[in-house]
C-alpha cells in the first residue's frame, strides 16, 4: 500500500495520477482541488466586494477583521445559521436538486483543468469536450431552479438563461475548435483535445495561441471571453439574475444554504472558464518567454516570482499595519493583520526552497493567468450596463456566431497551406 | 377670445378675473362642447389639471375645475363649473388624454362621477375604502376609529 | 487506467438509464419527465464511456443533455402544465404501440441469441486515443455523403419550424 | 390629435396575434416591493414572453392625504408638509408653495431672498437630477454612477444642512421670503461647489454617453412623440426630450429667473437617451445659473411684511413652477379664514407616471425599468 503511495511520488512519473492509474494520488488530488477552488472562491468574494468598492470610491467591507478579511467567513456562518424555506407551492425535488447540480457540474470540470504538465487529476483524452459538456449541464441546474420556485420572476430569469447559455454555446464552442485546430499543426497532422496535450502543442509551436495567425488567435480568444462572460451569467451578460428587472432572478426564491450553494457554483464556473481561456490561448502553466528567455538563469529568476508576490503581499499587510489607527480599539485588528502579513511572508519564503519552488511554478503561473481574468469580471461588472435581452441574443447570433465560423475556416485555410 | 366665446353661449359662462388670472364659470349643460371648443379653437392644448372644491353649504356642491394651459398663446384659464352631489359629469378624457387619472382622483377623492369616463375607479385609495375624504364633512379619523373599532375592541385609536 | 469495478458500473448504470426512461413515460408531470430523460441521457454517455468512446460520450452529454433538452424544458415551461395534465392523451393506438414494442423486443432477443454468428469475428476495441480521429475519418471519409444529407434534412426541418412558428418572416 | 387614448384603458385588450404555437400570456406584479420601481409603485405587466402588452399602474401606496391635511393647517403650518412629497426636491416644493401663498397674500418676496431661493432651487435641482441618473444607471445595470452622483449630492446635502439644518425635507424658505439669513462663508461654499461639479458631470458622461451597451439600452427605447407628451400632459425634461422648448422658468417666469441667462436644452428623438442628454445639460445650465446668482446676490432683507396672522382675501390661485420633475402647480383657495380652505396640488410625477402605459407598449420587460427610471418619478409627489 505504502508503496503504491510513495511509486507516483518517484522523480521518473510525469504524468497526472488519472493516467498513471493511482487512485490515491487521484483522490488527493481531488480533494486539495476541492478546497482549493472553494478558498479561491472565497477569496474571491472578498476580492470582488473590496475592489469593486474601490471601483466606486467606498471602501468596501471594513469591520469584520482588519479590512474586512473575515468578512466572507463571517457571511458563510450567516448564511449557514439562516433558516432554510422552501416555498410551499415549490416542487420540492426539484427545488431541492438544483444547486446540487449546479453546484456538481461547475466543480466536476476541475477534473481535467492542468494546473501543470502533471498537476492534473487526470487527463483525459477529450479533456476539452469534457468541460464544454460539463459546463453546459449547469445551465440545467438554473433552469430547474427557476421552474421549481413556481413564481413568475424566476421562470422569466429561467427562460432568459437557457437561451442565453445555449446561445453562446455555440459561439463559444467555435472559438474552442478554431484552438483546437491550430493544435493540428505539426509533423504529423493529428491534433489533440486534451487539455494538456493543448498546451503541450503551445510549447512546441513556441507561441501562446493567442497570437498564433494574428488576428486570428486573439479574435477567437476574445470571443471565447465574451462568450465566457455571458456563460456564467456575470454582468454586462448577467441578465437571468438582473436584480432590477427580476429581484433576483432564477433564485428568487432561494435563502440561506441553498442560495451559497448557487453563488459558490457560479464563481467556482467562472475560475472554470476562465481555466479554459488560459488553457487554449494564454499557454496555460507556461511561464512567460518560456522559449525567448531560455537558460538557467531566466529559469531562476521566474522561479523565484511566487516567493515575490507572497513577499508583496506581505509588505502590503505591514503597510497596512503601520497605517491603522493606533487607537486601542484597532489593536486586535492590528495584530491580525499583522498575523496575516507574517503567514504571507512565510509562505513566501517557503516558496523560495528549491524543491517547493520547482514543483510550485506551474500553478502559479496558471492561477496568475485566471486571476487575471477574474480581475476583468470585477472590472466590467464596475464598468458596464447591463444588456437586454434581444440586444444579447443579436450579439450571440448575428457578431459573435458569424465571426466564430469566419475565424474557423480562416484558420483552417491556413492551417492546410502553411 | 372671452368675446368670441360669450358670444357663443351668452349667459352660460361668466368670464372672471382675480389676481391677473382670467377664469370662467360655465354652467355644467355647456362642459363637454365647451372645452371641446376650448382645445380645437382656442388651442388649449394642454390640460394642467383637473380638480374639485366642496361647498356643503350650497344647493350644487360641487366646483369642478380645469386648469387649462395653451402652449401656443402662452397662456392659462380656469373652467369651472357646478355640479349637485350625486350629479354626474361628462368626462374630458377624450378631449385631453391626461384628463383620465385625474379624472379617477377627483372620483376618489370627491365622488363625483364623469359619464364615459373609460376606467372610472379609485387611484389613490384602495378599493374597499368608505367615502370620499376631501368632502369638507369627511372627518379625518373616521376611517381610523372604524378600524380600531372593529380590529382591536377599542373606542378610538387617537 | 485499469477498469475498476467494471461489472458493477455496467448493471449500475444500465439500471439508471432504464429506469429513468421508464419515468419518462410514467412522469405525470412533463418537466419531471423531461429530467428522468436527462438522468437517462446522461446514464448513457457514461455507458459510452465504458465503451472506450469517450468522443460520443462527450457529444452526448454537449448536444443531448446540455443543448437539446434544455431546448426541451424551455418549450415544456411556457406550456401551461396544469391545462395539460387535465388534456387526456391524444393518442389511443396502444395497440399498435404494443405491437411495435414486440417486435421490437422479438428483434434484440433474436440478436442477442443469434449474435455470435451474425456478426462473426473478434470485437476489435478502438484505442481510446486515436478514438475521435477515426470518427472523424469516418464521417467526413467513408461517410461523407451520407452526413450531408442528415444535416441538410436538419435545416430544411429548421426552416419549416421557423416558417410554422412566425406568422411574417 | 393624437389617438394617445385608445391607450389607457386597459388590460381587456384582445390576445396578441393568434397563432396556432401561441404561448400563454404572463400577468407580472412589478413591485410594489420591487428594487427598480423607485419606492412603492405597483406596475401590472401583461407579457407575451417578455413583450409587454399593456400595464396598469397601481399607486396609492404612499397616500398621506396632504390636501386633506393643509385643510385643517393654517398657511404656515402647511408649508412643511410640501417637503414631504417630492423629498428629493424639497426646496422647489416650498418655493412653489410659498410663492402661490405669496401671490394669494399679494406680497412679494424682497430681491436678496428670490436670489437665495434661486440659488438653493438649482442647487436642488442638481441634487434631484444627481439621484435620478444614479438611480436610473443602476436600473439599467451601471452600478458605478450611483456612488459618483451620491458622493457629489453629498456636496449639496451639506450647503442645506448649513443654510438651514436639515438635508433632505430642508422646509427653506417662508411666505414672503426666506427664514434665515446666508450662513458666512455660503457664496464661497456654493463657488467652491460649481467649481467641483462641472468637472464631474464629465466625469458621469464618460461613463456613459458613449457607452455602446448604454446606447442600445436607451436610444430608442419608451420613445415618445411631443404631440402625445403635450396630450398626456407630461412636462419637465420628458416634454422637452421630445422637441418642445418650454420651461417654465422662461415661458412664465417666477421668482427672479428672467436677470438670468441660461439654455433650455432640447431633444429630438423623445427617446430614454435625449432624456438622459436633456437632465445632463440641464445639470450644467443650473450651474451656470447658480454662479450668475452668486456673483449678483445683493444685500437687503429677506423677508418682506408679512402679517402674523396670514387672512388672505377670498378668492383662488393657481401658480407653479418648473421642479426638476416637471410642473409643479399649486391651486391654492382661500375663504378668507387662516386655513386655507382647499390646496390643490398639481404633481408633474403623477401625471408623467400616466404616459408609462403609452412608453412601453409593446417593449420589452428590461425598457420598463428604463422608462420607470427615466421618467423620473418620486412616489412621495405621486401618492401625496
Amino acid at each position: 500500500m505504502l508503496d503504491y503511495i510513495t511509486s507516483y511520488l518517484s522523480d521518473s512519473v510525469k504524468i497526472t495520477p488519472g493516467q498513471a492509474g493511482n487512485v490515491f494520488w487521484a483522490l488527493v488530488y481531488i480533494l486539495i482541488i476541492f478546497g482549493g477552488v472553494s478558498v479561491a472562491v472565497i477569496a474571491m468574494n472578498w476580492l470582488e466586494r473590496k475592489a469593486l468598492a474601490h471601483f466606486q470610491i467606498r471602501l468596501g467591507p471594513m469591520r469584520v477583521g482588519p479590512h474586512g478579511l473575515l468578512q466572507p467567513i463571517a457571511d458563510a456562518l450567516k448564511l449557514f445559521t439562516k433558516e432554510d424555506i422552501i416555498p410551499a407551492a415549490a416542487d420540492k425535488l426539484v427545488f431541492w436538486i438544483a444547486p446540487l447540480i449546479i453546484l456538481c457540474a461547475s466543480f466536476t470540470t476541475y477534473i481535467v483543468v492542468p494546473f501543470g504538465p502533471a498537476h492534473a487529476v487526470t487527463d483525459l483524452n477529450i479533456g476539452i469536450l469534457f468541460m464544454l459538456g460539463v459546463s453546459s449541464l449547469a445551465v440545467l441546474g438554473v433552469v430547474m431552479a427557476g421552474w421549481a420556485s413556481n413564481s413568475h420572476y424566476p421562470l422569466i430569469g429561467a427562460l432568459r438563461s437557457s437561451a442565453q447559455m445555449v446561445s453562446y454555446e455555440i459561439a463559444m464552442g467555435l472559438a474552442v475548435v478554431s484552438a483546437v485546430l491550430m493544435t493540428s499543426l505539426n509533423a504529423t497532422g493529428t491534433g489533440t483535445l486534451s487539455m494538456i496535450g493543448i498546451v503541450h502543442a503551445q510549447q512546441a509551436q513556441h507561441v501562446w495561441f493567442l497570437f498564433k495567425f494574428f488576428p486570428l488567435g486573439l479574435i477567437a480568444f476574445v470571443i471565447f471571453a465574451i462568450a465566457m462572460v455571458a456563460e456564467t451569467n456575470r454582468a454586462p451578460f448577467d441578465l437571468p439574475e438582473a436584480e432590477s428587472e427580476l429581484t433576483a432572478g432564477f433564485h428568487t426564491e432561494y435563502s440561506g444554504l441553498r442560495w451559497s450553494l448557487f453563488m459558490l457554483g457560479e464563481y467556482a464556473a467562472m475560475i472554470a472558464v476562465s481555466s479554459i481561456a488560459v488553457t487554449l490561448w494564454l499557454g496555460g502553466w507556461m511561464r512567460p518567454f518560456p522559449n525567448a528567455l531560455t537558460g538557467e538563469t531566466w529559469d531562476l529568476v521566474f522561479s523565484l516570482f511566487p516567493g515575490f508576490t507572497f513577499l508583496a503581499l506581505s509588505v502590503f499587510a505591514f503597510v497596512g499595519v503601520i497605517r491603522m489607527p493606533k487607537h486601542p480599539y484597532f489593536r486586535l485588528q492590528t495584530m491580525g493583520l499583522a498575523g496575516f502579513g507574517a503567514v504571507l511572508g512565510l509562505i513566501g519564503l517557503i516558496l523560495f526552497v528549491p524543491p517547493v519552488r520547482d514543483r510550485v511554478q506551474d500553478i502559479y503561473w496558471f492561477s496568475a493567468k485566471v486571476a487575471g481574468f477574474m480581475y476583468l469580471y470585477i472590472w466590467y461588472r464596475a464598468t458596464f450596463p447591463r444588456y437586454r435581452f434581444d440586444q444579447l441574443m443579436k450579439v450571440g447570433w448575428k457578431v459573435l456566431l458569424p465571426v466564430a465560423l469566419g475565424v474557423l475556416i480562416v484558420t483552417a485555410i491556413l492551417g492546410v497551406l502553411l | 377670445m372671452i368675446e368670441r366665446l360669450k358670444a357663443q353661449y351668452g349667459s352660460g359662462i361668466e368670464p372672471l378675473t382675480y389676481l391677473k388670472q382670467n377664469y370662467m364659470i360655465a354652467d355644467s349643460s355647456l362642459i363637454p362642447e365647451l372645452l371641446q371648443v376650448l382645445r380645437d379653437q382656442e388651442e388649449f392644448d394642454y390640460c394642467v389639471d383637473v380638480t374639485a372644491l366642496h361647498y356643503p353649504q350650497r344647493e350644487k356642491q360641487f366646483d369642478v375645475i380645469w386648469i387649462l394651459y395653451s402652449h401656443p398663446r402662452n397662456e392659462r384659464i380656469r373652467v369651472k363649473t357646478m355640479i349637485k352631489d350625486g350629479e354626474a359629469i361628462p368626462s374630458s378624457v377624450s378631449i385631453w388624454p391626461t384628463a383620465n387619472w385625474l379624472e379617477r382622483e377627483v372620483y376618489d377623492m370627491f365622488g363625483i362621477r364623469f359619464e364615459g369616463h373609460p376606467d372610472l375607479k379609485r387611484i389613490l385609495l384602495s378599493d374597499g375604502w368608505k367615502g370620499h375624504p376631501l368632502r369638507k364633512d369627511y372627518g379625518i379619523i373616521q376611517q381610523d376609529n372604524e378600524w380600531v373599532q372593529i380590529n382591536l375592541g377599542i373606542e378610538s385609536g387617537q | 487506467m485499469a477498469p475498476v469495478a467494471t461489472t458493477f458500473f455496467f448493471y449500475f448504470l444500465s439500471g439508471v438509464t432504464l429506469i429513468s426512461a421508464l419515468m419518462v413515460i410514467t412522469q405525470r408531470n412533463a418537466v419531471h419527465s423531461a429530467l428522468a430523460l436527462i438522468l437517462s441521457l446522461l446514464g448513457q454517455a457514461a455507458l459510452y464511456l465504458m465503451l472506450y468512446a469517450p468522443f460520443v460520450a462527450g457529444v452526448q452529454i454537449i448536444l443531448y443533455a446540455g443543448g437539446i433538452m434544455v431546448l426541451f424544458l424551455f418549450v415544456i415551461m411556457l406550456v401551461s402544465i396544469e391545462r395539460q395534465q387535465k388534456e387526456e392523451q391524444f393518442n389511443k393506438l396502444w395497440l399498435v404501440g404494443l405491437t411495435a414494442a414486440v417486435a421490437l423486443g422479438g428483434l434484440f432477443i433474436g440478436v442477442y441469441v443469434k449474435g455470435k454468428s451474425l456478426f462473426s469475428g473478434p470485437l476489435r476495441p478502438l484505442p481510446e486515443t486515436s478514438n475521435t480521429q477515426d470518427i472523424a475519418v469516418m464521417l467526413y471519409g467513408n461517410y461523407m455523403f451520407a452526413f450531408e444529407i442528415a444535416s441538410l434534412l436538419l435545416l430544411v426541418a429548421i426552416i419549416g419550424a421557423v416558417v410554422m412558428a412566425k406568422k411574417r418572416i | 390629435m393624437t389617438d394617445a387614448t385608445k391607450y389607457l384603458s386597459h388590460l381587456e385588450l384582445g390576445g396578441p396575434d393568434k397563432t396556432y404555437l401561441d404561448s400563454n400570456e404572463l400577468i407580472i406584479n412589478m413591485g410594489p416591493q420591487h428594487p427598480a420601481t423607485h419606492g412603492v409603485l405597483r406596475v401590472i405587466l401583461k407579457l407575451d414572453g417578455e413583450k409587454v402588452l399593456g400595464t396598469e399602474c397601481v399607486i396609492g401606496y404612499l397616500h398621506r392625504g396632504v390636501e386633506k391635511i393643509a385643510e385643517h393647517r393654517t398657511y404656515t403650518m402647511f408649508n412643511p408638509y410640501v417637503d414631504r412629497m417630492d423629498y428629493v426636491a424639497a426646496v422647489s416644493n416650498g418655493l412653489g408653495y410659498c410663492e402661490a401663498v405669496e401671490k394669494l397674500l399679494n406680497i412679494e418676496a424682497p430681491p436678496r431672498a428670490n436670489y437665495i431661493r434661486v440659488i438653493l432651487t438649482e442647487l436642488n435641482r442638481l441634487a434631484s437630477h444627481q439621484l435620478w441618473l444614479g438611480t436610473h444607471a443602476l436600473d439599467i445595470g451601471a452600478m458605478t454612477p450611483l456612488f459618483y452622483t451620491f458622493r457629489d449630492r453629498e456636496e449639496i446635502l451639506k450647503i442645506f444642512e448649513k443654510y438651514c439644518g436639515a438635508r433632505l425635507t430642508t422646509h427653506a424658505f417662508r411666505i414672503g421670503g426666506c427664514q434665515y439669513e446666508t450662513y458666512e462663508g455660503f457664496e464661497r461654499d456654493v463657488k467652491k461647489f460649481v467649481d467641483f461639479a462641472r468637472p464631474k458631470i464629465v466625469e458621469y458622461e464618460e461613463l456613459l454617453t458613449t457607452n455602446r451597451i448604454w446606447l442600445e439600452r436607451t436610444k430608442g427605447v419608451g420613445k415618445i412623440s411631443a404631440k402625445d407628451c403635450i396630450a398626456l400632459g407630461v412636462t419637465g425634461p420628458v416634454l422637452r426630450a421630445s422637441g418642445v422648448k418650454w420651461d417654465l422658468r422662461k415661458a412664465q417666469p417666477y421668482a427672479n429667473y428672467p436677470e438670468f441667462d441660461f439654455e433650455i436644452p432640447i431633444g429630438q428623438n423623445g427617446d430614454t437617451y435625449d432624456r438622459y442628454l436633456v437632465r445632463m445639460e440641464e445639470m450644467r445650465q443650473s450651474l451656470r445659473i447658480i454662479e450668475q446668482a452668486v456673483a449678483k446676490i445683493p444685500e437687503g432683507p429677506i423677508m418682506a411684511k408679512v402679517p402674523k396672522v396670514m387672512k388672505p382675501a377670498v378668492g383662488e390661485i393657481y401658480h407653479s413652477i418648473e421642479a426638476p420633475k416637471g410642473e409643479l402647480g399649486y391651486f391654492v383657495v382661500s375663504d378668507g379664514s387662516t386655513q386655507p380652505y382647499r390646496v390643490r396640488v398639481r404633481p408633474p410625477s403623477f401625471v408623467n407616471l400616466q404616459a408609462l402605459d403609452l412608453m412601453v407598449r409593446g417593449q420589452l420587460v428590461a425598457d420598463v425599468i428604463a422608462v420607470i427610471g427615466t421618467l423620473d418619478i418620486v412616489l412621495g409627489e405621486v401618492d401625496r
